[in-house]
C-alpha cells in the first residue's frame, strides 16, 4: 500500500455559517470537505443543537500542507473573534494524492 | 381567561420542563416538520381568503408595514445604544430584531381571535411575510454604516430565501391559486390540525426559551426592561397604524402583535452573517427569553383590548 | 377478535420486517415525535376527565399504586436471583423493569378498551405516571444496598424529570386546566389521530422488539419463562388490588395491564446510569423480547376477561 | 384544471424554491415519516377494498404487470445503448428505472382520481409493488449478463425487503385483515390526511428534482427528450394492457401512470450496489429532473384521456 | 501559522451517560467538548441507533497531554467495564493554545 | 497510563453502501466500527444529504497497521472507481489493545 502525507483540518464552528465557510474552503483551495452535525461546549457557552441557533457544525478538510496553513490563518483572522470555532490540524495518509 | 388557551399551557409545559432541566427534548428535525406546517397554513389560509375577497388598497399597507418595519428599528437603536451602553453592533442587532416580527407569537395571536371567532383581513400573513425583512436591512446599515464589506449576496439570500419568507408566500400563492375549494383536500393536515401543531410548537419553544432564561441574570436588568417596554411601544405604533390603514379590530390586534413581536429565528441568522461582531445571546435573551413569554402570556389579549380602544377611542 | 385490532396489526408488520431484516427504519426523530404524542394525549385524556368528574380517594389510590411497584419488584427479585441465578445486579435491574411499567402497552389496553367502549377511570394515567418510579429506587437498593456512592442526583433527575412522566403529567394539567371545552381546538391532532399514531409507534416497537429476539437464544429459557410468567403474576396482582380500589372493570382491566407490563424505556435509562453494572440486553430481551409482544398479542384480552373474572367473583 | 390540484401547488413550490436555491430544506426525518405514511395508507386502502369485494383474476394481472416491467425494461434499453450511445452499465441502468415505478407518481395519480370521483379497482398498490422488482433483475442481467459475482443476497435483500415493498405489502395485508370497519380507528392518521401528507412528500419532491437540474445541461438533450418520451411509450402500453386486462378506466389510468412513471428511490438504491459501474446522476437526472415534472404536472391528464380513449376505440 | 500540539482525545460511548460524562470531563479539566451521534459495533455488540438504548455518541476533546492522560486513566478505571466505550488519543496542532 | 499504537482508517462514503460495508469490514479484521451520518463535496460533487441518495456516511475503524493497510488496499481496489468514496489514515493511541 503506497500513501501520502496529507493534513486534515477540522473546524468545529456555528450551524449558521456552513454555506458562507464551504465557500470559502473552495475559494482557499480545498478540494473537498465533510460535514457532520454536532453540539458541544467551550468558550462561549453551551451549544446543544436544540434548533438552528445553537446548533455547531464539523467541518473536515483533507489537503496539502499550504492549503490547510492559508485555511487555518484565515478563519484565525476572520472568523475566530466573532465566531464560536475551533479547529486543529493533525497529519493524515491518503492513497491518491492527486485527490486532494 | 386567556391564559387558558390550550396552547399557551403547552408553552408553559416546555417553559416548566425546561427550567427543570427536564430531560424533555424534541429532535430538530420535528421543530422543522412543525414549524413548516404553520408557516404553510398561516399562508394558504390567507391566500383562500384573498381568493374570495377582492383586497382594495394592499399596496398602501405593505408600504406602511414597510415603514414600521423601519421605524421600530430606527427608535429601538437609540435607547439600546445610549441609554442601555450596548455596543453599536449589539445595539443594531438587537433593534432589528425588535424591528422585524416573531410567526409563533403572530400564530397565537391568530389562535386566540379564532377561538374568540374574531375574523382579521385575509392579507394579514403577507403583512406577516413582509415586516420580516426592511428591520434587518436597517439592522445592518446602523451596524456597519453603507460599507462596501457587507456579504451582499449571501445576505439577500438569507432574507429573502429563507424557510419563513418562502413558506409563507408559497402557503399564500397555493391557497389563492387553489381557492377554497381546492385546498379542500388538504385542510384536515393544514387547518384542523393547526392549533395541535401550533401546540407542540409551543412546547418546543418553551423549551427553548427556558434555555434563554440562565443568561438573564448575567446581561442585566436594562435588557430585561426593554423586552417588556419594547413590545408595549410597538404595540401602540402598530394599534395606530393599523386604526389608520383601516384595518379591523381583529386585523388591528395582529398588526399590533406583529409590531410588538421580536424576531428569534430569521433575524438571528441573518445576523450572524451580516453583523458577526454582536454578540446573539443579547438578543435571543431579549427576544425569546423576555419578550415571546410576555407576549404570549399577557400581551397578546392587552393589544387587543388597546386595539379595540383606538377603534372606540378614534372611531373607525 | 382481539388480534384483529388493527393497530395490533401494526407491531406484527414491525415484528416480521424487523425479524426478516428489512431494510425499512423509521428515524429515532419520529418515535421522538410519535411518543411525545401518545404520552400528551393519554394524559390530557385523563385531565380532562378529571376536570368533568370529582375523583374520591386519590390518594389511597396512588398510595396503593407505589406499594404495588415495590412489591412486584420484591416479588420478581428473589425469582431472579435464585431461581434464574442472575447476578445480584442484574436480578435487580431486571426486577425493576417489571415493578414499573410500559406506557406502550397502555395505550394498546385503551385502544382495546375504547374500541369496545368500555369506560375506565379518568385518573389512570396519573397511576401510570406513579407506578413508573418506585421500582426504580427499589431496583437500586436492592442492587447495591443504602449505599453512598449512588449519583442520587442524577438518579432523581433521570427518573422524576424523564422525559415519559413530564409529558404524562404535563398532559394531565393541561387537560385539567383547559377542561373539555379547552382542549377542543387541539383535538384533531391528540385525539382523533391517537389511534394512528399508537400504529406508527407500535410499528417502530415491533421493529426494535425483533432486534431483541436475536438475543433471546443467548440468554435461555429461563428469561423467556419468567418473561411470560411475571405479567401473569402482575395481571393477578393489579387486578385484585384493583377490585380492593373498587375501580370499575375498565380501570381493573387497566391496572392490571400495567402491572403486567414492563418498562422498557424508563427504567433501562436509569438503570445505566445507577446500577452500570448490570448488562442491560437482559432486561430488554425480557421486557422488549418477550414480554412487550405477549400482553399485546395475548395479554390484554386475557386481563379483560381476568378483571371481569374477579368481580363477578369477588362481587362489586 | 388539473394544474389547480393543490398537491401540484406544492410540488411547484418546492421546485421554484430549490431552483432559487432557497434555505427551505426538510430533514430526512420528515422525508422518511411521510413516505410511510404515504405507502401504508396506499397500501391499507387497497386492503380494505379487496376485503369488500372479490377481485377475480388477480394471478392474470400480476403476471401480466411483471410481463410489463421486463417489457419496458428492454425497450427502453436499446434506445440508450444505440441512440443515446450510453456505456452498458448506464443504459441498463437507466431502462429499469424507467420499467420499474414511482410511487409518488402513483399518489398524485390517486388523488387525481379522487378528486374527480373515478374509481378503481382495489388492487392496484399491489400491481404496484409487484412493479417495483421485475425491472431491476432485469437491469442487472442487461449491464452484467448472468455472471456470477452479482451479490445476489444482498440484492434481493434490497429488493424484496426495501421499505417501499414492505410498507405498501404490510399495508395491503393490514387493511385486508382489518376491512373497512377495523381501519375505522386509524382512518383519520392514514386516510383523513393522505392529501396534506402527500402535499408534504411532493414539497419535498420538488426541492429535490430541482437539485437534478443542475445536471441536466451537462447530460445533455438525449436524456431529456428520453426523458418525456418514454413515459408516452409507457402510458401507450399501460394502457393498452389495462384494457386487455379489463381494468376500468380508473385503473386504467393508474396502470398507465404506473408504466408511464419513473422509479427514483428502489431503483436507484438496488443498482447502486448491483450495477456499481453505472454512474447515478444519469439515472436521477431523467426519472427525477424531467419524467417525474412531466408526469405529474401533464403526463397524469393525459394518461386519463388516454385510457378512456383507448376503452372508447375498443370498447369495454 | 503558529501552531502548538494539543492532544485529541476521542471517546465513542452509550448516548445513555452524555450527560454524565460531560460533567465529568469538566470536572477533569477538559475546556470544551464536541459532541455527535454515532452507531456501531463493538465487543459489546451491534448498537444501531435506532431508539435510545442503542445509540452511541462520540465526543471529542482537545486539551494538554496531562488532562488526556487524566480523563483516560479516569474512564478506564470507572467506565470501561460497565459500558459499551472506547477511546483513542492523537496529537493535533490547535491555533490558540490558550483555548485548550 | 499505558497506551498502544494502533491506526484509525476514516472511510467517506456513499450511506447506500453501508451495510455491504460493514460486512466487508468485518471479513477483512475489523473487530468494530463506528459510524456517523455525514454531507459533502468532492469530485463526484455535491451530496447534501437531502435524501438517501445524496447521503454519506463517516466509518471510522481501529485497528492494528496490517488490518489497515488490508482495509484500505481492498477498498481502493474494488470501491474506489465506481463509488463516491475516500479514506484515510491515522496514528492514534489506544488504552486497552487486545480489544483491537
Ligand atoms: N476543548 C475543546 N475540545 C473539543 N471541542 C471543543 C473544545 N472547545 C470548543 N469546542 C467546540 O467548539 C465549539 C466552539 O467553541 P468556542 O468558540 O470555544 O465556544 C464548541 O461549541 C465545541 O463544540
Ligand atoms: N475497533 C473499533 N473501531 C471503531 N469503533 C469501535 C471499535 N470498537 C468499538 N467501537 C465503537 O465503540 C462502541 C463501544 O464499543 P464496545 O465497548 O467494544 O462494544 C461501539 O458501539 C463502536 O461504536
Ligand atoms: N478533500 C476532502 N476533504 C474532506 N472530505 C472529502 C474530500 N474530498 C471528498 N471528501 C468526502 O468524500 C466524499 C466522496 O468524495 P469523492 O469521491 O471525491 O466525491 C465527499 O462527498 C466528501 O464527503
Ligand atoms: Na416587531
Ligand atoms: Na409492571
Ligand atoms: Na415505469
Amino acid at each position: 500500500m503506497n500513501s501520502f502525507p496529507r493534513k486534515l483540518l477540522t473546524i468545529v464552528t456555528e450551524a449558521a455559517i456552513e454555506n458562507l465557510l464551504t465557500q470559502e474552503l473552495e475559494r482557499l483551495g480545498a478540494h473537498g470537505y465533510t460535514i457532520t452535525d454536532a453540539r458541544g461546549k467551550g468558550h462561549r457557552g453551551v451549544r446543544s443543537a436544540d434548533w438552528s441557533a445553537s446548533s455547531n457544525v464539523r467541518i473536515e478538510v483533507i489537503c496539502d500542507d499550504i492549503t490547510a496553513a492559508r485555511i487555518a490563518d484565515y478563519l484565525r483572522q476572520n472568523y475566530y473573534d466573532n465566531y464560536a470555532m475551533i479547529l486543529w490540524l493533525e497529519e493524515v495518509a491518503v492513497l491518491r494524492p492527486e485527490k486532494f | 381567561m386567556h391564559s387558558l388557551d390550550p396552547v399557551i399551557l403547552f408553552f408553559l409545559l416546555g417553559l416548566a420542563a425546561g427550567l427543570l432541566r427536564s430531560e424533555l427534548r424534541l429532535p430538530a428535525a420535528v421543530y422543522d416538520l412543525v414549524s413548516t406546517v404553520l408557516l404553510l397554513s398561516i399562508g394558504m389560509k390567507g391566500g383562500v381568503e384573498l381568493a374570495q375577497h377582492q383586497q382594495p388598497g394592499l399596496l398602501p399597507q405593505v408600504l406602511a408595514t414597510i415603514a414600521m418595519g423601519c421605524t421600530l428599528t430606527l427608535v429601538a437603536f437609540p435607547v439600546l445604544r445610549y441609554l442601555g451602553r450596548f455596543k453599536r453592533a449589539d445595539a443594531a442587532a438587537i433593534a432589528a430584531h425588535y424591528g422585524s416580527v416573531s410567526v409563533g407569537t403572530f400564530a397565537v395571536a391568530v389562535a386566540y381571535l379564532s377561538n374568540r371567532g374574531i375574523s382579521f383581513e385575509a392579507h394579514m400573513p403577507l403583512l406577516l411575510a413582509v415586516l420580516e425583512i426592511p428591520a434587518i436591512a436597517v439592522g445592518i446599515v446602523l451596524a456597519r454604516g453603507f460599507s462596501r464589506d457587507i456579504r451582499v449576496g449571501a445576505l439577500l439570500h438569507e432574507v429573502f430565501l429563507g424557510k419563513g419568507i418562502v413558506l409563507l408566500l408559497g402557503g399564500l400563492a397555493i391557497g389563492w391559486i387553489a381557492g377554497p375549494d381546492g385546498v379542500g383536500p388538504v385542510a384536515p393536515l393544514f387547518f384542523d390540525l393547526f392549533k395541535g401543531v401550533l401546540a407542540l410548537f409551543l412546547l418546543e419553544t418553551g423549551l427553548i426559551a427556558a434555555s434563554q432564561f440562565a443568561s438573564l441574570r448575567r446581561y442585566g436588568v436594562f435588557l430585561v426592561m426593554f423586552g417588556l417596554t419594547m413590545p408595549l411601544l410597538g404595540a401602540l405604533v402598530g394599534a395606530f397604524l393599523a386604526w389608520l390603514l383601516g384595518l379591523s379590530p381583529g386585523g388591528s390586534t395582529l398588526l399590533a402583535t406583529m409590531a410588538a413581536s421580536a424576531s428569534y429565528i430569521a433575524v438571528p441568522a441573518a445576523m450572524r452573517i451580516s453583523v458577526p461582531e454582536a454578540n446573539p445571546a443579547l438578543s435571543l435573551v431579549a427576544s425569546l427569553g423576555v419578550t415571546f413569554p410576555f407576549n404570549v402570556l399577557l400581551g397578546i389579549p392587552l393589544y387587543h383590548s388597546l386595539a379595540a380602544a383606538v377603534h372606540r377611542l378614534l372611531g373607525g
